[in-house]
């Protein structure tokens, strides 16, 4: 009989009404790689939370490296030996990256300037070795989402434990940096760690982990090795049904141009000019996808494209007219949707239910609003069929939206912005931390959306997604965009290359 | 000249029962809770020393009694936000009601009794001779030293020690903290009933140095004063310092201005304190406008560890 | 720096024997999922809080239940109680819908004390500069001039709030005290009544400035104003579009930036109505009660106020009850003291009654939940 | 007895009460109540109101009600009609308490109103308030004969008339025994604030004044003055204990004798409304004991004039008397008319400060 060395057994764990660990029974193996799929909400980060002290299991046993634990709380699960990399990261966003990963680091008291060099030197090592850098010195707030995560990664590497858990890691970094974390995880399997770990990336799972538990609705249903399985019987496990392979796109015949920028230039947080001379143009019946590492200009391109923040230079025009002085308000108006990069902090209200969360952007208008009244019942009734035709699973219209799952949520914003019959749809890592069953349901709506006119603006990380919708493609590199390809062209290494700034052209040049 | 000294000397003393205040209020506020206590908390204070050195005559322990009276109410303070996760802003107030009201019950049999205190006064002849500080602070009382000290102390507490990093963790986001280890509601707990006790030494200096009798609600409004600087003061000790001493320093300042008679109604001079206070935010407000406010950013949020957010 | 993997050694060290103990079959646990309970957990809370108090009058020498008796009686047992009660209620109401609007925002406006008072120095104007007014127009010039005043004192707070990122916490503070300085040179200096003897405060209203009242009581018609201000507030900010954006505003400032909403806009209007509804529960009080303004207008009515939404949770019809049983509570304070009960006492009944509240509350939360299920 | 001043408002005293008459009930034990600004503890104002109402008890061994804290608003109404429904007199101790006093005293009729400090009387109401004037100007002269630099504070707590006169009389009664004295005045605007009283004292003490009087119920000025070795005076109550060693005197108000006289009256039902204002000859004000270190010499002459007060051969407010801007006021040998003291609103000449106007 192995030696786990982690060992649920018969977890429940309720939140109110919801049972999200449903007499769930879960092993691990010392020693290996451990990968725990699921749709989204089918409880993955309930039963991690409960291991790494965040949540109380209502029954059921725990034992730790063959002894049974009552874990109390994170501290007690960090004495077990047990690290986790949050989903929902756990960063102080006013503290620097260095102050997160040393904080609650006991020992010294006084933090002089030679003791935090010292530790900053520490933590620049373990990152370059990890192959996650970040800026170190920088308040959080003031990093992309992308290198927080990173720091997330660090700080738990930076603390040692026996079991590492770590949930969704991957789902905003590079393809590259995740190939990096594959092979750190290798290297610390080999140092005899126990790994758990969750995507929604399948392909990575089958080249990480040595076993799989895949979840549904709150229910361990199944358990296998990897070397015995494929991603289509993952797919199949995780969701209920059998999925489709990938969606083709049909080629279209590009229309008038919807939006052309020139010369764009639009200052970012830190004083310095986030993006410099951008020139492209979206035409109807286009998706342009935007390539590029986080924190290298997407968020202010999206941001200034929604009259979130001002452009300082360039010329931007919407329908062959100029935009002036464009507000948020206003270019709702003209029809420009908007898929923000964090759902949760600002594309949704989480306190608020579905129907005024639907409203956000339509509640302006004749049919929402009526002399300034809300039109109550008409609103809910179209709430409702909106929630059908985009597939919105929700228990009821009037709940708190951060109830809802990821997918679900995501789905809410897509039903909500597709609704106003776009022109052009800005959609900033639309499928970021969905299972594979919403990303797909979001790529069709995506597609549909093509295909009824619109022009999309595709801004993602994810690169294997960026190269199979796009028809064309742009790679940004620190605010400038260094490459073009159609979808002819598009190739994933060379796009990489790019990413890093490596034009590639200069060589050819030479 | 002369006048320039007389009133930063003014602005000392009328500062310091502030300054003691508005560092509790920082500490417990950098923790993550506001605490609309204050008022209340000051005149137990007061009370508590009035009735304790009347019976021992021992400052020493009066101040002990003080703090710890004072800490009572924190307690409660604590107990029912970190605990129990009630609404900050309603517990505060209750708090205040009932020390106003309890500080009156107790005080009633001692009103008026005054206290024959005498508050050592540290002496430094060798500043003496210093043309310009020296008049200021070469004869000042040991609280005012002691409330400077707290100040120092406090700053470097707060932005050099590895507590001080957990402290602004725990303010800011104490989900982070908790994962960290670092035990959210003990640190809340520690530093508001810490604030308490510092509250508590505000109302003890109130009545042992600034006017040593008891009179029913003698704070007259300064807890309220306390808990705004604490904004002004950006949440930073060594600011708070400054802005204790600004406005001390402008509330004397509108009765040297009635000397000079010229024709400006009393009550427009009064007002000095609270305009400037609300232009010279208005300029840091103005300045500062690009970064991130220096509040606490879970300041008055309970904290539950299975809350989602 | 060592090539290994720091991550190889736990920075914390590993325990053996983790605390094990055998543990009850239950535990209490905080449950958010709960609904926070049913009429009489505040009707418990209150009890609990009378017991506490108890002990403080058998303290003080007195039997408790002549005590509470007394004071129940004092607030709503007479006519001449009941309707002085609803008199206090009148400006707790309203100043309480002013900063409940702002709280819903996130707008801590406690500064509806100095905007009450605004708004009583602005409806006192109209009797000072406007001696010769028609009668019937009094009335309804002096509220607009009161709510006009407490909006203006209201935007004091709200512009450098909006532009200049001033925390309106310290800013409506300060304003209360300006005002008051204010009013006491109002009061003191230009307007004091020639005939007055000096005394601080402006002349007696004339008849036709003074709002009527209802029977033989002081309770005036500022009462019904109170109740159509609650359910205009409940009307608006559930059935409208503008209560939709301040909805969308309070829940998740960047969605509604997102939505195209201006924050300084609504942060604008909203210190407006706040300051406006203050401003009227100031004209309220010069005109219907006072009858002149004078120095101590307010006993505190704003910061009282400020309890007043919070135990109603912002929720305007709540509002009513809990600002007719805190303004009993203050009515029936003054009664005890006619029995003998010191005037400290009623401050701390006030205050353990609100503790109890609100700890009782979330008290009701907690549930005792089964550790172990046996069996399965 | 009863001296009626001239009543202010009403054109004549009031006539005897006898709609009361016809259906005579007997008071055994008189029910008395009285309503407070403050509360005792304040050491001033209420604290002597309330030394007055234990007199009372002792008296007719009873026990009075007192209500405490009552703000001058709607509430004072309130309290005094709850007071009125089950008290045969009700002493209503604050000048604010005018107007509540009033109105609730026309529906209650079989009730007797004392109003302290006001100026309205009806048949039911009567007034009374104490020639503060009289025993300021005593502590002007301890002060004019104390002062070495002939600077001289005065912390006013509101600029209302009762201060003002006390103020002038203080001025009065300095210039009296030393001609050059000046006194300069800062209003605190408050009546109970130590911490803004001291600062009000430390404000003047920083401009050499070797003589502090403070009008507050808080004994906070004098406290700031003795740390710096200056000679202090407060108002209303003795305050000597405070600062025995610099403590000079003050006018206090003393109401027992009175408060006793009038509830008498009440249960001999011969009481009469009118407007008491009563000086030292009655005995309601009077001045303090005077602090360890006055020199004999000066409590002596302080003695010396109070017997002229009392016997009428010294008046505060005789002429010539000149206001701020050297103004003759009043003219040689005309005296001020009680209305004129009881409405004053300038200062005279040798006070260094504004009235708010
Ligand atoms: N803190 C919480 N409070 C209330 N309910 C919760 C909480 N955490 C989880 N749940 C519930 O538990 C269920 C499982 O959530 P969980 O976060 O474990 O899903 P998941 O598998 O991690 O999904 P995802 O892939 O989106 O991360 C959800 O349906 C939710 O209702
Ligand atoms: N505060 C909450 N209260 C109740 N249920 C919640 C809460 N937060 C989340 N849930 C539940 O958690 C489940 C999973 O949601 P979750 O937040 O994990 O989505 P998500 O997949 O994590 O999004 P992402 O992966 O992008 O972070 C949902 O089914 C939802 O019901
Ligand atoms: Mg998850
Ligand atoms: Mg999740």
């Amino acid at each position: 009989m192995p030696q786990y060395a982690i060992d649920m057994k018969d977890i429940v764990k309720r939140f109110g009404e919801v049972t999200a660990s449903d007499h769930v029974s879960f092993m691990v193996e010392k020693g290996e790689v451990h990968a725990l799929l699921g749709e989204n909400g089918a409880g993955k980060s309930t039963i991690m939370s409960m291991l790494s002290g965040l949540y109380k299991a209502d029954s059921g046993t725990i034992s730790i490296q063959g002894k049974e634990v009552r874990i109390r709380s994170p501290k007690e699960s960090m004495e077990l030996g047990i690290g986790m990399v949050h989903q929902n990261f756990r960063l102080v966003q006013t503290l620097t990256a260095l102050e997160n990963i040393i904080l609650g680091e006991k020992g010294s008291l006084w933090r002089g300037t030679s003791w935090m060099n010292k530790k900053k030197r520490e933590i620049e090592n373990i990152a370059d070795r990890f192959g996650l850098r970040f800026p170190a010195g920088v308040p959080v707030w003031q990093l992309s989402v992308g290198e927080q995560q990173r720091v997330e990664i660090v700080k738990t590497l930076y603390r040692g434990a026996n079991i590492i858990i770590f949930d969704e890691p991957t789902s905003v970094l590079t393809p590259g940096e995740a190939d990096q974390l594959f092979r750190t995880m290798q290297e610390l399997k080999q140092n005899g760690k126990t790994m758990i770990i969750t995507t929604h990336k399948l392909k990575e799972v089958m080249a990480v982990s040595d076993r799989i538990s895949v979840m549904r609705k709150g229910k361990m249903i199944a358990n296998l090795e990897s070397k015995n399985t494929n991603v289509q019987e993952l797919a199949r496990l995780m969701v209920g049904r059998e999925m489709s392979n990938g969606i083709s796109i049909k080629k279209k015949q590009r229309g008038k141009p919807i939006l052309e920028v020139e010369d764009l230039v639009v200052r970012g947080t830190h004083g310095n000019d986030a993006l410099k001379d951008i020139n492209f143009t979206i035409f109807e019946h286009e998706i342009i996808g935007i390539a590029g590492v986080a924190g290298n200009g997407q968020k202010e391109l999206a941001e200034a494209l929604t009259g979130l923040i001002p452009w300082t230079g360039g010329r931007v025009a919407f329908n062959n007219a100029n935009l002036k002085v464009p507000t948020v308000k206003n270019l709702i108006d003209k029809g420009i949707a908007h898929i923000p990069e964090d759902r949760m902090k600002s594309g949704l209200a989480g306190s608020l239910g579905i129907v005024d969360n639907l409203l956000l952007k339509t509640y302006r208008t004749k049919s929402r609003t009526k002399y300034g009244l809300l039109q109550k019942k008409k609103n809910k009734t179209w709430a409702e069929e909106l929630i059908k035709k985009f597939d919105v699973r929700a228990s009821d219209l009037h709940s708190p939206v951060r109830q809802l799952s990821g997918g679900n949520q995501q789905k809410l914003l897509f039903a909500r912005e597709v609704d106003q019959d776009p022109k052009l749809m800005i959609a900033v890592h639309p499928t970021q931390g969905l299972d594979v069953g919403a990303t797909e349901a979001v790529h069709h709506m995506l597609v549909n959306l093509r295909g009824s006119g619109s022009g999309i603006l595709l801004i993602s990380e994810d690169l294997d997604e960026v190269i199979q919708l796009s028809d064309r493609i742009l790679v940004l590199y620190s605010g400038e965009i260094i490459g073009e390809l159609d979808r002819a062209q598009a190739n994933k290494e060379y796009i990489g290359q790019l990413m890093a700034g490596l034009t590639g052209k200069e060589e050819a040049v030479l | 000249m002369d006048l320039f000294i007389l009133l930063i000397t003014a602005a000392i003393s009328s500062g310091t029962p502030l300054l003691f205040a508005v560092l509790g209020g920082i500490i417990s506020e950098k923790a993550g809770v506001i605490n609309l206590g204050t008022e209340g908390i000051m005149l137990i204070g007061a009370v508590i020393s009035c009735i304790v050195f009347i019976q021992t005559g021992n400052l020493f322990v009066t101040l002990v009694a003080a703090v710890f009276a004072a800490a009572g109410l924190g307690f409660i303070h604590a107990f029912l936000c970190i605990s129990l996760r009630s609404n900050q802003i309603v517990s505060g107030l209750a708090i205040t009601l009932f020390g106003t009201g309890l500080s009156a019950y107790l005080g009633k049999a001692i009103a008026g009794t005054a206290l024959a205190v005498s508050v050592p006064k540290i002496k430094l002849p060798w500043l003496e001779s210093v043309p310009f500080i020296g008049r200021i602070f070469s004869n000042l009382d040991l609280f005012i030293w002691v409330s400077v000290a707290l100040a120092v102390l406090l700053y470097l507490y707060m932005y050099k020690t590895s507590l001080g990093l957990h402290l602004k963790a725990v303010g800011d986001s104490p989900s982070t903290s908790d994962v960290m280890g670092i035990s959210v509601a003990g640190y809340r707990y520690f530093h508001v009933i810490a604030g308490s006790m510092l509250m508590g030494l505000a109302g003890f200096y109130l009545i042992m140095v600034y006017s040593p009798n008891w009179i029913e609600g003698m704070t007259a409004g300064r807890g309220w004063i306390a808990i705004a600087l604490i904004i002004f003061a950006r949440w930073n000790p060594l600011y708070a310092l400054l802005c204790a001493y600004f406005f001390g320093g402008l509330d004397a300042l509108g009765f040297r201005i009635q000397l000079f008679d010229i024709g400006i109604p009393s009550y427009f001079l009064k007002m000095l304190p609270y305009v400037s206070t609300i232009l010279v935010l208005m300029f840091i407000g103005w300045k500062n406008r690009h970064n991130p406010p220096a509040e606490p950013t879970s300041l008055g949020i309970p904290y539950f560890r299975e809350q989602r957010f | 720096m060592n090539q290994k993997i720091t991550a190889g050694q736990p920075s914390v060290p590993m325990k053996k024997g983790l605390r094990r103990f055998r543990s009850l079959p239950f535990r209490i646990e905080y449950d958010p999922h709960k609904k926070s309970g049913g009429w009489w957990i505040p009707l418990l809370s209150i009890g609990a809080a009378l017991a506490i108090c108890a002990l403080f009058i058998a303290l003080n020498g007195m039997n408790p239940a002549v005590v509470y008796g007394k004071m129940l009686q004092g607030a709503f047992g007479s006519s001449f109680g009941f309707s002085e009660t609803l008199v206090k209620a009148i400006p707790l109401l309203l100043c309480g819908l002013g900063v409940a609007i702002a709280y819903r925002i996130s707008i801590w406006n406690i500064g509806a004390e100095g905007q009450l008072i605004a708004g009583a120095i602005g409806a006192t104007a109209v009797t000072i500069f406007a001696p010769n007014l028609p009668g019937p127009l009094y009335i309804p010039v002096m509220m607009l001039a009161g709510a006009a005043a407490g909006a203006a004192w209201g935007l004091l707070t709200a512009i450098p709030r909006a532009f200049f990122q001033v925390n309106e916490l310290i800013s409506s503070l300060m304003l209360n005290y300006i005002a008051l300085l204010l009013l006491d040179y109002f009061v003191f200096g230009p307007w004091r009544d020639p005939e007055g003897f000096n005394f601080p405060g402006t002349p007696i209203f004339t008849p036709s400035q003074m709002l009527a009242t209802i029977g033989g009581s002081r309770l005036h018609f500022g009462l019904i104003f109170a109740l159509i201000a609650v359910a205009v507030f409940a009307f608006l900010l559930s059935k409208t579009r503008w209560g939709y954006e301040l909805r969308l505003l309070g829940a998740n400032p960047s969605a509604a930036a997102y939505s195209g909403i201006k924050a300084n806009k609504h942060i604008l209007i909203v210190m407006m109505i706040s300051g406006g509804l203050a401003g009227f529960a100031g004209m309220l009080e010069v005109s219907g009660t006072a009858h002149r303004l004078m120095y101590g207008i307010s006993p505190g009515y704003g910061y009282t106020a400020i309890i007043i939404a919070w135990i109603a949770k912002l929720n305007p019809w709540a509002m009513i009850v809990s600002s007719v049983f805190i303004g009993g509570l203050i009515v029936g304070g003054y009664s005890v003291q006619t029995i003998g009960l010191p005037s400290s006492m009623s401050l701390m009944l006030q205050g353990s009654i609100l503790f109890c509240l609100i700890g009782g509350e979330m008290l009701s939360k907690y549930r005792l939940k089964r550790v172990s299920e046996e069996g399965k | 007895s009863q001296e009626s001043a001239s009543d202010p408002v009403k054109e004549e005293p009031a006539k005897a009460v006898d709609s009361e008459s016809t259906e005579p009930k007997k008071i055994v034990k008189p029910r008395v109540a009285f309503v407070y600004i403050g509360v005792p503890g304040d050491g001033g104002w209420t604290f002597e109101h309330d030394k007055g109402r234990e007199m009372v008890d002792e008296t007719f061994s009873i026990e009075s009600t007192t209500v405490e804290n009552v703000p001058e608003g709607p509430d004072a109404e309130r309290v005094i009609e709850e007071l009125a429904q089950n008290h045969d007199i009700i002493f209503t101790t604050s000048f604010g308490y005018m107007d509540p006093t009033v109105n609730v005293a026309k529906k209650y009729p079989d009730v007797v109103f004392m109003h302290a400090t006001g100026y309205k009387t009806a048949e039911n109401i009567g007034t009374y308030q104490g020639k503060g004037y009289e025993p300021g100007y005593l502590a002007g002269v301890a002060a004019g004969k104390l002062t070495k630099n002939n600077k001289i504070g005065y912390v006013g707590a509101f600029p209302i008339p009762e201060v003002i006169y006390t103020i002038n009389a203080f001025t009065l009664g300095a210039q009296s025994v030393n001609p050059n004295i000046e006194v300069s005045v800062v209003w605190s605007n408050t009546w109970f604030d130590p911490a803004t009283e001291r600062q009000a004292a430390i404000s003047l003490l920083d401009e050499g004044v070797d003589l502090l009087a403070n009008y507050q119920d808080s004994p906070a000025g004098i406290q700031a003055a003795a740390e710096r070795g200056v000679w202090g005076m407060g108002n209303d109550s003795d305050m000597g204990h405070y600062v025995p060693e610099t403590y000079v005197t003050n006018p206090v108000l003393n109401w027992g004798p009175y408060y006793v006289e009038v509830v008498q009256s009440v249960v001999d039902e011969t009481w009469k409304s009118g407007a008491a204002l009563n000086g030292l000859k009655e005995g309601m004000v009077d001045i303090a004991p005077f602090g360890k270190n006055v020199p004999q010499d000066v409590q002596d002459l302080v003695n010396a004039k109070k017997q002229e007060l009392i016997d009428g051969t010294l008046n505060v407010f005789t002429g010539p008397i000149k206001d701020q801007t050297g103004e003759i006021k009043v003219a040689d040998g005309e005296t001020v008319s009680v209305e004129d003291i009881l409405g004053m609103n300038w200062f005279v000449e040798g006070v260094k400060g504004t009235i708010p106007k």
